[in-house]
């Protein structure tokens, strides 16, 4: 993956998008915990509906996608237990695994974006992609935040 | 006497230029009284600002032939007593109707306004306006009498009825009837104030008691008639006083100091003094200035 | 005179001569009274009523309208008998401060009294002197107050606010202001002859019927009793207060009219003390929530020197949050009523607002 | 008659008049400044104002109304409305001014006012006049000035470390003179109505105890809240935070002066004795509930009264749910709870106790002898910390620790202890644990303002002894080498705004790591219910959203014979949140009764 089209590169996002959507599905479909279940099926919609936004992505919106909500970075996963995708996962451990793979995806993104430093189109789309995934991430921290950690 | 078309005019200008004089004394009137009591007061021009919009003013209310009537007489007689006067010493402009024998005249027609407007009172209803009639009337017996005599006096030492010539006789300051017939004047003086009307004599009007009295129900353009009458009729007067006491004035200028002065004695008298009882004020003309009138008659009719 | 027809004549509800809306209705023979009756009704604002429906505290604003020339009597009596009922303590600052503006109230109302007294008998330059000086002292409540008329200050438990800072100061200044004025007024109304000449013998009370029908203030002062409540039945501070009751025998407005004025000097100098004397410390001793403060059941009759006279509050609590009764008793109920109706006649037409005047009469005391 | 000469010419001295100069101003070119107290036309601080209508209430004219504006939205503590004085009808007394409790109104040293319209003399002050605040003249100065009493009467209490030597209840309530005192100092405004969720009569029951009615008062709290006396000793008040006194003062304390009225009545007897509940035959028709917390007792004891057969499944050993086996005894005591308990069951509310759904009896089967169930489980299972080392001996929940020292089950506790979270339990957790002699550290994510728990319990743990640390993250537990919690490893966090106006949230500052030895670590960050005693295909058919079952108005959810309420159906989760959910739930199961009866 030294070369990469921009087309190429949004094709490679979309798939990790059904990726993750694929994965909640599946956790749905294990789940037994009502309040997991629901969760599980908001993030799925959720990915789907990136999905379906980087399939009709246009790169020279890129400008106008760039307005910038400050993120809030709680860095709960930075100390939050690791959690691996299993059956019956509790409402809190749902939210700290989606949390977390936020963060991965988020990393795997910046990463990407470094790589490609000397495209500009490619530097941005991905950074763009970091990004979003990292507002992701602080909406599920915030989420966590609210509920689970409402005494705290 | 020939017809003189410098005379028509002098009869068209002298009542206007009585109104205005009399409605600007008026005004420095209230700003003086205004002084007095520590206020700022209105501005001199109130005075026609109020009469020029009570003559715009329409009337709608009826009481009677006598309450349309009884303002015109007042203003009839005002003009006629004004006409009847020589404002300015020999001055054919303003000499007006003045013949011989027009001070006993002068007498008789002075009262006619007073007359009118206790009529047009009168068939108002009011009871209020009907008091204020009959002390008015009262009040008039009362001061007639100072003032007949003392006019009387005059016309004795004066040996003529002829304002022009009683002028005449007072050629020069030292002349002037104040100081040749001090009694007389005192008398008449003081029969000039009940004339003017201020406190303490004036009780025909008497707000606390009878709620302004004759005019009370009168408004409008009536009212405003009866207040030219009265600005008019004011200034008539204080003509005629000048003209008897004060030696006259050969000039306007002369005429103004003086008859302002005359109208500042009045007003200054009303602003420190509370109003007598009807009464108490026939009571009072009846007594010192009657004494100082009959003495001042007795003093004349002995020495000439 | 000889007798004339009988007219019917009516002084008020509005006419410039009536002290307040109230109306006398006169049978005249000439100028002279024959029969005199007063009317009131015009002015019945049912006082005694709205209390009942109010709590304690929503009573308070209403009282001083009773009164408009002197309203702190009233304030001063509701308060009094409200504390006086639940047992309250008032700070002595709060007895203070209210001596000194019942006092100036006084002064202020003697102001409205030398210009109605004179302005009645057509003497109008001093109601211009005497309603404007007494702005002087409307500035003073205002200040203090922050009303000019009502001014809504002495309310149970003390006083509503304290003592503006050098408030004190510009009272005395104020004070030698209006004592400068005195020569004046003496010149212009005391020593006027025509002043004398109306005001002398007229309107004689009797002194024996004076006691009989209940006349109180200035015109029982007039006629030779001394009677003061403030020297009788000594209230706040006045006990501590060195000050005259003056009297004359005369018992005609003239009289009334030398006792008032000998009043004045004495309400100066009673000020004076007051401002002498002030203590520091609370000003209000705070009543409870003002929407649930119950009083305990009980009645009070209280009284206050107001320049009229006596003026008395009977006050009974059953207990509630609202006054069960307030009655009021003014001194005008006798003055205007049955003591006006008898002295009217055989005066003359000219003199009944000067009598009138006189004895301070105020519709809203009848009409309360 | 001699000759007065004196008389005639001394008046004449009055001209010396004209020399000086007049004492009127030439208005209007020139205009006399009003008194720095002057009483003239309303100002009112529209930000400031809270609605609550006392202006209104006093005003003894009926001038001012309370409007809705544009622009000024209702909310808690906020009835939306402003006042709007008729100027016609003003007498500028000011009362208006010296009873609003947010100081927001004043009168200002403006008077004039002229207008050919006579509607606009309906003025909104603020609104109207919204430069008025540069002219304020007439407003309290101090609280002293005002005319409400901003003190609250102080509550009796056993000194702090007095306290810390048993379980003796820590209140010791009002007497007579004190409630009445303090139930004095209410103004009737209501918004604490509004902010109950419950809506409970607060004003009327305080009026009752101010009046010297405590019964009256009773009866008017069993209106809608059959645990009086548990919400006069535990309840999260927000009514007092609401209280429009509490604006520049101290909140009347109407926590306190239910306690009072319902503490007057001592025991069972009394209390039926003096609300004398009328009690509806039965009319066959069977409700059931699973839970015996504040929403299921509610729900029970309403029913009841209408004639419902009632049956209450309470898994353990005593009713109460949270109430008994959270809540601290020193705060409610166990006779307190057994004594209302008690009453509901005087008048016919049924509890099982010892019966698991699920397990001692199948959910199918309650549905089928029932026409209606009710829910009110609570959440009973806390939260995990989700950080490393959690599983180490030492490491506890502190609703489990609470629940077994109510159960009056022997607990060992170590002579460090860290508590985490900043909530009531929490809160209850530290102080229980100072009780053990332990020293007592509350490690919190954020800052004491921003504590879920009761400022009265927040101070109350400081009054013990209880050391409060903020802004720290717990990150890592760490044991000795036998498996046991040596101590606790935490990160200080700083404060940051979640741009959309929430409260702020704590971020983590980056190599700030702390260590802290301790012997036990108790997590209080939160709980959750357990579902899992709801059949797979009954569950399937419900709605739930972050952990809670979605409930209508009458906290009905999507199966029409099924209710529930309670912590599992509202997001505040305190006591009277549940007891609000159970009244509105009888009003859901008498609908639907009334419904099927129709059919």
């Amino acid at each position: 993956m030294d070369k990469l089209s921009v087309e190429e590169a949004i094709q490679f996002a979309i798939e990790q998008e059904i990726q993750a959507a694929e994965l909640y599905a599946l956790l749905l479909d294990k789940s037994t915990d009502p309040k997991a279940q629901e969760i599980y099926t908001e993030l799925r919609d959720m990915e789907i509906v990136h999905k379906e936004n980087l399939e009709s992505f246009d790169t020279s919106e890129f400008n106008k996608r760039h307005a910038e909500q400050p993120l809030l970075n709680l860095k709960l996963t930075d100390y939050l237990v690791e959690k691996t995708a299993t059956e019956n996962l509790s409402f809190q451990d749902t939210l700290i695994l989606a949390a977390q793979r936020e963060q991965k995806t988020y990393a795997l993104y910046a990463e990407l974006a470094e790589k490609f430093k000397y495209d500009e189109i490619l530097y941005k789309l991905f950074s763009l992609l970091a990004r979003e995934e990292l507002l992701h991430k602080d909406q599920i921290e915030t989420l966590y935040d609210d509920t689970v950690l409402s005494q705290n | 006497m020939s017809f003189d078309w410098i005379k028509l005019l002098g009869f068209i200008v002298t009542p206007l230029i009585a109104s205005a004089v009399g409605f600007t004394y008026m005004g420095l009137s209230r700003k003086i009284t205004a002084r007095v009591q520590n206020r700022i007061g209105p501005g001199i021009s109130q005075s026609f600002i109020d009469v020029v919009k009570l003559y715009s003013k329409k009337t709608a209310i009826n009481h009677g032939l006598m309450q349309h009537m009884g303002p015109v007489f007042a203003i009839t007689a005002s003009i006629t007593t004004l006409l009847f006067l020589p404002v300015i010493k020999d001055s054919i402009f303003f000499a007006n109707f003045s013949f011989r024998g027009d001070l006993i005249f002068l007498i008789y027609i002075m009262v006619f306004g007073q007359l009118g407007m206790a009529l047009g009172a009168g068939q108002t209803g009011n009871p209020n306006s009907a008091i204020g009639v009959s002390r008015g009337l009262s009040q008039m017996v009362g001061f007639k009498v100072p003032y007949v005599m003392a006019l009387v006096a005059i016309m004795i030492h004066a040996k003529s009825t002829n304002l022009q010539e009683i002028i005449a006789v007072q050629d020069g300051f030292r002349n002037w009837m104040v100081f040749q017939m001090p009694l007389a004047s005192l008398a008449g003086l003081l029969a000039y104030l009940g004339y003017m009307g201020y406190a303490p004599f004036d009780v025909p009007f008497a707000p606390a008691e009878l709620a302004s009295g004759p005019p009370s129900e009168f408004g409008g353009k009536y009212l405003a008639l009866m207040m030219t009458s009265r600005s008019i009729f004011t200034f008539a007067k204080l003509v005629l006083f000048v003209d008897v006491f004060f030696g006259g004035a050969s000039n306007f200028i002369e005429l103004l100091i003086k008859t302002f002065l005359l109208y500042l004695f009045a007003l200054f008298v009303g602003l420190v003094n509370p109003r007598f009882r009807t009464e108490q004020s026939i009571q009072f003309w009846w007594k010192w200035p009657t004494a100082i009138g009959a003495l001042a008659l007795l003093l004349v009719a002995w020495k000439g | 005179m000889t007798r004339e027809k009988e007219t019917t004549l009516y002084l008020g509800p509005q006419h410039p001569g009536i002290t307040g809306n109230m109306m006398v209705k006169l049978k005249v023979a000439g100028d002279e009274i024959v029969k005199a009756e007063t009317h009131v009704g015009y002015l019945h604002r049912a006082f005694e009523k709205l209390m009942e429906a109010r709590t304690w505290m929503q009573s308070f604003p209403i009282v001083c309208r009773i009164c408009v020339p002197e309203p702190d009597p009233n304030e001063e009596n509701f308060a009094r008998a409200v504390e006086e009922i639940e047992g309250r303590e008032v700070p002595e600052r709060a007895q203070y401060i209210r001596v000194l503006v019942l006092e100036l109230a006084r002064l202020a109302s003697f102001g409205l009294w030398f210009g109605g007294q004179s302005g009645s008998a057509g003497l109008y330059t001093m109601p211009q002197w005497t309603v404007g000086d007494r702005d002087y002292i409307l500035d003073l409540f205002e200040e203090l107050t922050g009303g000019r008329v009502y001014h809504m200050y002495i309310w149970p438990g003390g006083v509503r606010k304290d003592l503006p800072e050098g408030f004190t100061d510009r009272v005395l200044k104020t004070l030698d202001y209006l004592e400068s004025r005195l020569p004046a007024i003496d010149n212009l109304m005391f020593d006027n002859a025509v002043f004398q000449k109306r005001a002398q013998g007229v309107g004689y009370i009797d002194p024996k019927m004076a006691r009989e029908w209940g006349v109180v203030g200035p015109p029982l002062r007039a006629c030779g009793f001394k009677n003061d409540v403030r020297i009788d039945e000594p209230y706040e501070i006045y006990d501590k207060l060195n000050f005259e009751v003056p009297t004359e025998t005369g018992g005609d407005v003239w009289a009334r009219a030398l006792v008032r004025r000998r009043e004045y000097d004495q309400s100066i100098s009673i000020i004076r003390q007051v401002i002498e004397k002030m203590p520091g410390g609370e000003y209000y001793n705070k009543v409870p929530n003002p929407l649930t403060w119950t009083i305990p059941r009980g009645d009070a009759y209280v009284k206050t020197e107001s320049v009229r006279g006596e003026f008395g509050y009977y006050v009974v609590s059953d207990g509630s949050t609202k006054p069960r009764r307030v009655h009021v008793r003014g001194p005008a109920y006798v003055h205007a009523v049955s003591l006006l109706e008898r002295i009217l006649v055989g005066a003359n037409i000219a003199d009944v607002s000067f009598i009138m005047n006189s004895l301070g009469t105020c519709p809203p005391e009848i009409e309360r | 008659m001699a000759l007065d000469l004196k008389g005639i010419l001394a008046p004449f001295t009055a001209l010396k008049q004209l020399g000086k100069p007049p004492h009127t101003v030439a208005y209007p070119m020139v205009k006399k400044p009003t008194a720095e107290r002057y009483r003239g036309l309303h100002y009112n601080e529209l930000d400031d104002c809270i609605g609550c209508g006392t202006c209104s209430t006093i005003c003894q004219n009926g001038a001012i109304d309370m409007i809705s504006l544009d622009g000024v939205e209702g909310k808690t503590g906020d009835s939306g409305l402003r006042p709007r004085v008729d100027n016609g009808r003003c007498c500028w007394c000011g009362l208006c001014v010296d009873v609003c409790p947010t100081g927001s109104l004043s009168l200002t040293q403006e008077y004039l006012y002229i207008t050919d319209d006579a509607d606009s003399f309906l003025w909104i002050p603020g609104v109207d006049n919204p430069e008025g605040g540069k002219l304020k003249s007439f407003y309290p100065e101090s609280n002293a000035q005002s005319l409400l009493d901003y003190n609250r009467i102080p509550m009796p209490e056993l000194e702090g470390m007095e306290r810390i030597k048993s379980y003796a209840e820590v209140v010791l309530g009002y007497n007579q003179e004190e409630a009445q005192a303090e139930a004095e100092r209410c103004i009737s405004c209501g918004l604490c109505v509004e902010a109950c969720p419950e809506h409970m009569h607060i004003p009327e029951y305080i009026n009752a105890i101010s009046r010297g009615e405590p019964d009256m008062a009773l009866k008017i709290i069993y209106d809608n809240n059959p645990l009086g006396e548990l919400c006069g000793k535990v309840c999260t008040r927000r009514c007092e935070d609401v209280c429009s006194i509490a604006v520049r003062g101290e909140p009347v304390a109407i926590r306190w002066l239910k306690r009072y009225a319902t503490e007057q009545a001592n025991n069972i007897d009394i209390i039926r004795e003096i609300l004398d509940p009328e009690i509806l035959p039965p009319n066959g028709r069977k409700v059931g509930i699973i839970g015996a917390g504040p929403s299921g007792l509610t729900a029970g004891y309403y029913l009841a009264l209408k004639g419902y057969d009632v049956t209450i499944y309470e898994a353990k050993k005593h009713a109460g749910g949270m109430t008994m086996y959270g809540i601290p005894k020193y705060r409610l005591p166990m006779e307190s709870l057994q004594k209302q308990i008690g009453y509901m069951e005087s008048i016919g509310v049924k509890i099982k106790f010892d019966t698991k759904i699920g397990v001692d009896i199948s959910f199918e089967e309650l549905q089928k002898e029932h026409g209606a169930i009710f829910i009110g489980i609570g959440f009973e299972v806390p939260y995990t910390l989700g950080i490393e080392g959690e599983h180490f001996e030492g490491s506890i929940q502190a609703v489990n620790f609470l629940r077994e020292v109510n159960a009056e089950r022997p607990v060992e506790i170590g002579q460090h202890v860290v508590v985490i979270g900043g909530g009531n339990v929490a809160i209850d957790g530290a102080r229980i644990a100072r009780r053990f002699g332990s020293d007592v550290t509350i490690l919190y994510r954020r800052r004491v303002a921003d504590m879920p728990a009761d400022w009265e319990e927040i101070e109350g743990a400081e009054d013990e002894g209880v050391k409060i640390l903020t802004q720290a993250i717990p990150l890592e537990i760490l044991a000795d080498k036998n498996g046991k919690v040596e101590s606790i490893k935490y990160g200080m966090a700083e404060m940051v705004d979640d741009g959309k106006g929430g409260r702020p949230r704590p971020r983590l500052i980056e190599n700030d790591e702390h260590i802290m030895p301790v012997d036990n670590i108790i997590g209080a960050i939160g709980q959750e219910a357990d579902y899992s005693f709801i059949p797979e295909n009954i569950r399937e058919q419900l709605e739930f959203s972050r952990g809670r079952m979605v409930t209508g108005e009458l906290k009905e959810t999507k199966l029409p014979w099924l209710f529930a309420g309670g912590d599992i159906a509202n997001n505040t989760a305190d006591a009277i949140s549940a007891i609000a959910d159970g009244y509105k739930a009888v009003k859901g199961i008498e609908k639907l009764f009334a419904q099927k009866g129709q059919e």
